[in-house]
């Protein structure tokens, strides 16, 4: 009786030993195909199944903060670009509007719409970017190459605007450095018209596509409380129901004369992310439309010399980006590099919603959720 | 008798010479028309005319490169899973009939032989997901194992399905039973077997919408991942072969082989393996790729009672009539 | 492999082998920072890096040829760096992308980037610019081939 | 939630807030202004996951950000956290200062879950710490990093050698 048990003991140790299922940790990055750049995700797997996921930051850390406070005024607007690198011209806009505020300098009337036109060109490409890669996520190979196709004529316009492809630097403290070109403002409805139909071609792309609705329908819900508590903004907010767009409630560049809805999504999950980024891009079209029928005559620019310097004080402004609320929060005390520049990008909080989203989720969801975010990593670490 | 024995060597040359040409155009195909298909032009420098060399400077670069085995994989089976995968996927262009008399190996059950051959990849998979002792390739392995596991058995059903219908296991004779006009089996019957076929053709070479246990955005290359020079490309040949190996075949199962009109049988099966490949090919490159327990599900609750059902509709079909 | 690394290659030999390695050049996307939407740019329709033979698809480092390094490398990435360079069989090459890559480029002053990342891993090509557009990557690789067609695989080996 | 007027019902919301949290924090409201377009309250470092649940229960759910600010010259942090209500469009900052041989500040990751990564960014730049916070470890920054770097005391090495070439232009 006794060797029996002994025995079924020693079966059971056996087989708790060898039998038992451990967790997985996998290591998803900071080198790998989709977390767009250098995003780290460590992931603790039973099986196919995420039990908990925790994201890394850090790897493209580049210390803007520290930098902005050794550099001018005028030098940090080329440093900004840099931040969310998609979508570059919506960067440095909020940074000179807080300068500005602050100075109390009056921006003339052109040089806002002009701002306005270039800010949402800007937010047509990082879209259409989005809306291309984020078949690449899903497994398909052909839809980036149509996503970079389509952002490319609204990099096009952008070059022929101010010389740069993605790090536009055209917004002055002020101002913006000048007029528009020669031709410019003729080229720019046929543009638009041609985003208008591939926007519809996009829809189609996921309405018609069962695989796609498959893989985003209800994967990586996110609802409106803890949306607002991790502090997810722009699009990714909206597509959970609320229509919290800083362009309706700030008083920045104008906005408020320009008609054009806020979509909002219902359910929030992956779908409605990129269902909303379409349709945003519908929206920013209006815009431009509404702004070149208005674009007044006028001065481009106040004249704000290199050795301006930002008066003592502190402001915060914030601007609807592409990624969420862009914002800067300028404390000066009258020196000639800003005393403070705290720097809310969109990315960082959105991100950090991860490891609520990843939890309970399959490993190929990981990389669904992670696209419909569509975060930049230069955005996240700053 | 002692001829064909004489002629056995000869014949096995020639059948390795094919499968190992045909990867050529293959390659070449698969670049050309996913960039035709993204709107790019694709090779245009290699090889002077619209980039015809690059194969070749694929295949010259792979011999060079520099074969690592990791310090921590099982030397002996991470070396001997490419060969595993190569040989089989080889092996079937042995029993394909190009045309009457043309074919390596003329055998009663060659569908068998075709089907056997094309299950051994899984172990060469398994082989290498397990060597590498890598997570990812562990993760890929172990997908790659469910899902060969899945689609074999719509794979057999499907092909077992125009077996039953012809009557026979052998290629040449299910071609010749195939009526004319062209591959006109008895109405739901070649349908369902034709489209389980090639659903789990996909899921058999890896191919999206089936292709998780290789998908780059999520485990880098699979099973594939710690694999370089050769090796890897022994692998890559493999799979190039499946496809065209399984093309053939499903020319010969459903699209009645090298019967047509005015061509010679020779050229008119090799345009219908070339339409079956661009198919392939076509898909591969528009189609996102489905989740694992999707695909899982897809496989056991639909394709498999769907053949069965096929299968149990054909023999009362045959009985009837 | 050490076949290749003993002895010199009579010339026609040489000459196909390295034209081998000059058309199928497997490249590993290290994208780090903004040079990497130019990079990807570079792929992508309007530039189609794959008309040099250049085949922009590899995820692992093992079947790599070259690697592309675009954008600003921070000293926390360095070691991942190394490692995905020291994973990548020989031969292999390295294009440096970017003024961030090459330099530190804006961030030269900053406390946690790099400045060059060719203190690291050896480059065969750098691409200035900040970031440089797509065709100055067409470029770059072109110049990468003329450098492979008329190197010595024996010199590169012994070498590295 | 409509669109019209929005400045105009941000200032009565504000003053709202204001005298709400006059009321329901008393002396511990060291300091309250308007600027800006935004109210800016200062309150003890204890206070502040008091002063943030209230201001969350007034419906100023959106957890902006939190960062710090360095002020070697009055040897004192700032830790300023931002918050926004979306129903009435107004935005409040919490400032606290916390002492620079001693920094420390009760965390309020139970308040909002998003400030954790905030507030860790924080800790490791400034080195301020958030008592009551899990998970205080390096975020952005690797683990061989010396120093916290946001201080104004920690110079960049690239601009110590010899003075900046641009000094001349920038004026």
């Amino acid at each position: 009786m006794a060797t029996d048990l002994e025995t079924k003991g020693y079966i059971t140790a056996i087989t708790e030993r060898d039998m038992a299922t451990g967790d997985m940790v996998l290591n998803i990055g900071p080198q790998h195909p989709s977390t767009h750049g250098v995003l780290r995700v460590v992931a603790r797997l039973d099986g196919e199944q995420v039990i908990s996921a925790e994201p890394v930051l850090g790897y493209m850390h580049r210390a803007f903060e520290k930098l902005a406070e050794q550099r001018s005024p005028m030098q940090n607007t080329a440093l900004f670009n840099r931040l969310d690198w998609v979508s570059g011209f919506c960067n440095e806009v909020p940074y000179c509007i807080a300068c500005e505020k602050l100075a109390g300098i009056e921006v003339p009337k052109r040089a806002q719409v002009q701002r306005v036109i270039l800010f949402e060109l800007t937010r047509l490409a990082s879209h259409a970017m989005f809306c291309g890669i984020y078949g690449l996520e899903l497994g398909a190979l052909t839809p980036p190459m149509y996503g970079y196709r389509d952002r490319e004529y609204a990099l096009d316009l952008l070059e022929m605007c101010t010389g740069q492809r993605m790090h536009t630097n055209w917004a002055r403290i002020g101002g913006v450095k000048e007029d528009f070109p020669e031709g410019f403002y003729e080229r720019i409805p046929p543009i638009l018209e041609y985003y208008r139909t591939r926007i519809e071609q996009w829809l189609e792309f996921l309405i018609d596509n069962d695989i796609f609705v498959k893989r985003t329908r209800g994967i990586g819900v996110l609802p409106v409380d803890v949306a607002l508590d991790y502090g997810v903004s722009g699009p990714n907010l909206r597509a959970s129901g609320i229509a919290v767009d800083a362009r309706k409630e700030e008083e920045y560049l104008g906005y408020m004369d320009y008609e054009f809805e806020v979509p909002v999504g219902n359910r929030g999950d992956c779908f409605d992310r990129y269902v909303q980024r379409v349709r945003e891009m519908w929206e920013s079209c209006n815009i431009i439309e509404q702004a070149l029928d208005d674009l007044p005559p006028g001065a481009i620019n106040t004249g704000v010399g290199r050795t301006f310097k930002v008066p003592a004080g502190e402001i915060y402004i914030r601007a609807d980006g592409p990624r969420g609320e862009n914002g800067y929060y300028l404390i000066s005390t009258g020196a000639k590099e800003p005393y403070r520049l705290k720097i809310r990008t969109g990315s960082f909080s959105n991100v950090s919603v991860l490891p609520y989203l990843l939890k309970d989720t399959y490993l190929p969801d990981i990389v669904a959720i992670l696209g419909s975010l569509d975060f930049v990593v230069g955005d996240i670490d700053r | 008798m002692s001829e064909s024995l004489l002629l056995l060597p000869v014949r096995g040359v020639v059948v390795f010479l094919v499968a190992l040409l045909s990867q050529i155009p293959l390659l070449y195909g698969l670049l050309k028309i996913s960039a035709h298909q993204m709107d790019r032009l694709g090779p245009m420098y290699p090889g002077r005319f619209h980039g015809i060399g690059q194969p070749i400077a694929e295949f010259v670069k792979w011999i060079q490169k520099e074969d690592i085995v990791p310090r921590t994989a099982d030397a002996p089976v991470f070396r001997l899973a490419p060969l595993v995968a190569l040989l089989p996927a080889f092996g079937v262009f042995a029993v394909i009939p190009v045309a009457p008399g043309l074919v390596g190996a003329e055998s009663e059950l060659a569908l068998l032989f075709v089907l056997a051959l094309s299950a051994v990849g899984a172990i060469a998979v398994v082989m290498a997901a397990y060597a590498s002792q890598s997570k990812f390739t562990l993760v890929g392995g172990l997908r790659a194992v469910g899902q060969i596991i899945a689609y074999e058995l719509p794979l057999v059903l499907g092909a077992i399905s125009i077996a039953m219908l012809a009557g026979t296991l052998s290629l040449t004779e299910i071609v010749e039973a195939q009526a004319i006009p062209y591959a006109l089996w008895p109405f739901p019957f070649g349908a369902i077997a034709f489209l389980l076929f090639v659903l789990s053709c996909f899921a058999e070479v890896l191919w999206p919408p089936f292709d998780m246990p290789v998908a780059e955005s999520e485990i880098i290359a699979g099973p594939y991942t710690e694999y370089s020079g050769m090796r890897f490309i022994f692998f890559y040949m493999s799979e190039f072969a499946h496809v065209i190996a399984l093309s053939a075949v499903g020319t010969l199962l459903f699209l009645g082989g090298w019967r047509g009109p005015i061509l010679p049988p020779v050229i008119w099966f090799v345009l219908k393996v070339s339409a079956f490949v661009v198919f392939f090919i076509w898909a591969r490159f528009t189609l996102p790729r489905l989740r694992e327990d999707q695909l899982q599900k897809f496989a056991w609750k639909l394709l498999i009672p769907l053949g069965l059902v096929n299968v149990l509709g054909i023999a009362v079909f045959k009985v009837l009539t | 492999m050490g076949l290749l690394e003993s002895i010199e290659l009579p010339k026609p030999l040489k000459y196909t082998l390295n034209w081998g390695r000059k058309y199928s050049l497997w490249m590993l996307q290290f994208g780090l920072a903004c040079c990497a939407i130019e990079m990807a740019a570079a792929i992508m329709p309007r530039h189609d890096m794959m008309r040099f033979g250049v085949i922009p698809f590899p995820a692992s480092p093992r079947q790599a040829d070259v690697m592309v390094v675009a954008g600003t490398c921070v000293d926390k990435m360095i070691p991942s760096i190394i490692r995905v360079w020291e994973q990548m069989p020989e031969p292999k090459y390295c294009i440096s992308f970017g003024s961030c890559s090459n330099s530190g480029g804006p961030y030269w002053d900053s406390y946690s980037v790099a400045k060059g990342i060719d203190q690291y891993v050896p480059v065969d090509v750098y691409v200035p610019g900040c970031p440089p557009r797509p065709e100055a990557l067409l470029d770059g690789i072109m110049k990468l081939q003329e450098k492979i067609q008329h190197e010595s695989l024996k010199e590169r080996l012994s070498v590295s | 939630m409509s669109p019209s007027a929005p400045s105009a019902a941000g200032k009565t919301s504000l003053t709202e807030a204001e005298s709400e949290l006059r009321i329901l924090l008393g002396d511990a409201l060291l300091d309250a202004t308007e600027d800006h377009g935004q109210l800016i309250a200062r309150v003890p470092p204890d206070r502040r996951p008091e002063t943030l649940a209230l201001l969350k229960a007034l419906g100023f759910t959106f957890y902006s950000f939190c960062f710090g600010v360095d002020w070697p010259d009055e040897n004192r942090f700032e830790v300023v956290d931002h918050v926004y209500s979306p129903e009435d469009q107004a935005r409040v900052t919490v400032k606290c200062d916390v002492p620079r041989d001693n920094p420390r500040v009760p965390t309020v990751i139970n308040v909002y879950a998003g400030a954790d990564w905030h507030e860790r960014e924080t800790w490791e730049l400034f080195g301020i710490v958030f008592a009551g916070h899990p998970r205080l470890r390096k975020l952005l920054l690797p683990d061989w990093q010396e120093g916290f770097p946001m201080r104004k005391d920690y110079v960049l090495r690239a601009r110590v050698e010899k003075p900046w070439p641009g000094e001349f232009f920038s004026g």
